[in-house]
């Protein structure tokens, strides 16, 4: 498997902290996900010290620490936002969304190279949130990307990969750079597919916080994207337009 | 004096940032902005408030 | 999960025997796939005895035998087939295949119900090849099928689920009936998909002996229909049009 | 006497499909047809052939 | 085109005459279709003499009469019904429907096929709705239909094709029978679709008559099925993975 | 509909000039499509005066002329081909094309809309052939555009619309911004389905030039924009799951 | 007498197929059938009704 | 002088663009660029060349 900035992660499923009915289930919907990843953001403390509270759990999941940017609009705001991260989490990962459209969350790529940028040069390892556009990936691995993470589809939309044709294209551009599906996961088929598509990593979260058990469906995500991985290494068979017998017809008995 | 602390107006003692952490009981882990630029930790006790300044005080969070 | 005739089985994927490129690989896909059943047909034995070798490796196998009528044109050749089969693997077991054309290999349901009426009030457990059409299965309960494993699309196609609104159709008619996606899968996301829409089994052949490297796609197969089973279980979120935040936006910060 | 054998016509001496069994020395796990029709195992001594049986004999094989 | 039983029909487009808010806008909708067939059904008479009415407008459309056996159940129903249609709507054509499922009304393939054996010998022509299944339709053909009339989707779901690969197959199948895709159609790109893949007609009745405005999407429809029947006579491009350049590239400035 | 820069245009068809068997075809095709808009571009004139003979046939279409700068990879190369362009075409619009990438032709959005605003700011009426990136479209209106022109898929591909999604995000981002697909479409239902979505043209090159019969294929085109523009003004149905009979079910005679 | 006409019971006069529907007035296209039978319009002033019989009168109407 | 022209090197004798473009006979409707630089046709006669001038006369063509 590709190293993310020279580390390698145990799972290709990186899993969102959001949105879960406990910090029980989240617990072990990680624990079940066998996540190597898990996303995190910052927020405003209170006086009760809930953040505190949440870095104890999440810190004790044994698993690697990418905090976002999420919800920045501006380039300003998310590389201050990364700066505070990097503190606060003691480390150089961050996952740079830099949002251009409120209902689609889609990314701004015109300030989300120009951040990047920033950040690469400040020393940052950047994965950033962007679109399967693959010009636009160009210009983030010249600003010092080492990592991609074009989107399937919205934010939470459960949709799926939207675009197939330009995943494959952008996994075609960049052979060598990990490549990690992140939003728009809404079942394991979907993971299934991306990493069958030679991806090298899904991020999701509402796929697991929101369903009805999300215990059970971080599981599955975990064999979803094993299988995909597996079977981008066996090299599948090329669908066909006309059938074929699987068992010999030589040696067929004359019955009729 | 009168600062704006994580969006709302409050009335202070502390004349430094690290003041500010203390007197707010902010001992976790946590960062800090004033007036939208980060102030590392260890930069914190130079840090001088000025009245109406806009302080954040960042903690770990879930998200996706 | 649900029982076939009375068996539970231990994994959804049923397995076909044919087209290794040596037995040995044949042994190993099995071992690494989980799967619970094998699929394996008659044909004339030689002086060689070659078929009496295949036996005692499948038997090894230690998964149940689900002997095929594959390549019967008519009720007559397949249920003399049938009777055949029964006595030299020695199971009720009888996956019931009528081929109605020859480039599709698709089943002529006529001959169908027919023959399966025949078996079934002969004393076998009719596992029927059959179509999406749930008229046609509803005369394959009645005829006396307790098991129905409509196609994906053709056999050795690889083209994936042609039709998903007819498969979920079956579904929702026939809440307890055991259902096996029988022919067409390609790839993995394929299974788990098949699986997501609540189908109890998928039956494949092709996909794993036609793979690069069989063993490991094998082994994606396994994990790829315990994804999709889990999926089914755990409730999956329901597609959205528009995108919604994960992380939290309340608590954000000024920095802008 | 000739009869065909799997699709190809042979000469046998054996009288009956237990005889022809042996004589083409099937011993292993195979099921039986004349013309068309299934002979199970425990009918084979009883079954006599006639010259132009049609005679399948099956054994398991690879199949999808 | 090909003849349906020996008729040229000046449309492919075949409508239906229910669901119209008013007799006035199924007659616009009819003469901005360009439609060539319209079908009808019989029912109770009541003493306001309605069917007569009905009768009068239809019957100045000036399009072929093609009468249904919508709703029957049964074999016998269903030939009743038609021997009742023929001497009403004094032609030989029927559309022979023979509902299998309550939900999906989708064909009971089996009465269909004893149903359509039984009107031929009795000098009916037979336009079959049936399913996409080929071997179905090589009974029906069998029987004596010279049309058959797969469906898409289910009556009145307009969903559009939900097996392109069947459909194709079909056409393949029998290159000289005329095929009307019947029931599913919603949109016009789906009656396009049909075209293009080589059917010879299309019927439909919701997805106009249920329109916001019918009159118009009639006109939609007129040239959506012209639209798709000149791409099959035009020899489409074949689509490609990777692009190519429409403007030549050779005799390009150096500009840069 | 919608005017494009004050212009309003006699049909939502623009077509390409390029890779026609002959100038005779290409003027009939032109004829049959109804096309309103010719695209047209610059090379070197070589002492044959091939260029001029071809400009005398295009005038003589009667169509409004748009010049691209097809095959132009920066800023520089671009702007200066636009004004050479708007000298010898005598107009303000220009199809501006930035391509970033040599496989897939696609949009360097980045150059394109430094580019469109210098186009802009000098008073070209700037057409961008963009992807279906919203938040690029929004930064291209920013630049003085008035019209988008978002690839389907990649030029010369024929493989439809690759984003349906993302189109109709476009669509209801910018409901008054004349949308125009450029590039994709290989079958008249891919030009269809574009208009059923809202959009206000298509523009396609290759689909008719490179059909077996461009003529025929030509006047399909011409239909099919028709019929999806007048499907967006019907209203359609909305896909329902279930079927729902379209002949009324009281009055049915009992006949069983 | 009694019968069932389109699934209504009703006291009739008439005593033959022809003459219920000139009683019904249904003299417009309309098709028949007793006892779901059909009877052809040719036949009906042969068609003796007789008590309980179900009659179907059907006349065009919407289809799809 | 030596220029070159649409790619081509090649010896003229005309002085300003708009004498190359009589000197090769490009009346037609054609546009202009010198060293990159689009030359309007009214600036023409005004651009005097220079030896190495690299010069483009571009005309309409197909393009899609």
């Amino acid at each position: 498997m590709k190293s993310f900035y020279g580390e390698t992660i145990s799972s290709p499923l990186m899993l969102g902290t959001a949105q879960y009915s406990s910090p029980a289930v989240l617990e072990r919907a990680f624990r079940e996900s066998g996540a190597s990843v898990a996303t995190v953001s910052l927020r405003r403390e209170g006086s009760g010290g809930a953040g505190q509270t949440f870095w104890a759990m999440v810190r004790d999941l044994g698993v690697r620490i990418l905090p976002n940017t999420a919800g920045c609009h501006s380039v300003k705001e998310a590389v201050t936002t990364a700066q505070m991260a990097r503190e606060v989490f003691d480390t150089p990962w961050i996952k740079l969304e830099l949002i251009g459209h409120a209902d689609s969350l889609q990314p701004d790529v015109f300030q989300l190279v120009e951040a990047a940028k920033i950040l690469a040069d400040d020393g940052f390892d950047v994965f950033p949130y962007t679109t399967d556009d693959l010009v636009v990936g160009e210009r983030l691995l010249e600003a010092g990307c080492e990592v991609l993470m074009p989107w399937g589809a919205p934010i939470g939309s459960g949709r799926g990969l939207q675009n197939e044709y330009a995943l494959r294209a952008l996994r075609a551009e960049f052979p060598d750079t990990p490549l990690v599906v992140d939003a728009g996961i809404g079942v394991p088929s979907h993971a299934t597919r991306a990493m069958e598509l030679g991806c090298d990593g899904v991020l999701l979260n509402t796929a697991v916080a929101k369903a009805g058990d999300p215990v059970t469906m971080a599981r599955a995500m975990a064999k979803a994207v094993e299988a995909g991985a597996l079977a981008h290494l066996a090299d599948p068979m090329e669908p066909r337009d006309m059938a074929e017998a699987s068992t010999p017809v030589i040696g067929k008995a004359f019955l009729s | 004096m009168k600062i704006t602390l994580n969006g709302e107006p409050i009335e202070v003692v502390a004349m430094t940032l690290s003041g500010l952490l203390e007197e707010q009981g902010q001992s976790g882990r946590v960062a800090t902005a004033v007036n939208e630029v980060f102030v590392p930790a260890n930069a914190r006790s130079e840090c001088r408030l000025a009245p109406g300044d806009r302080i954040e005080i960042l903690a770990p969070m879930q998200g996706g």
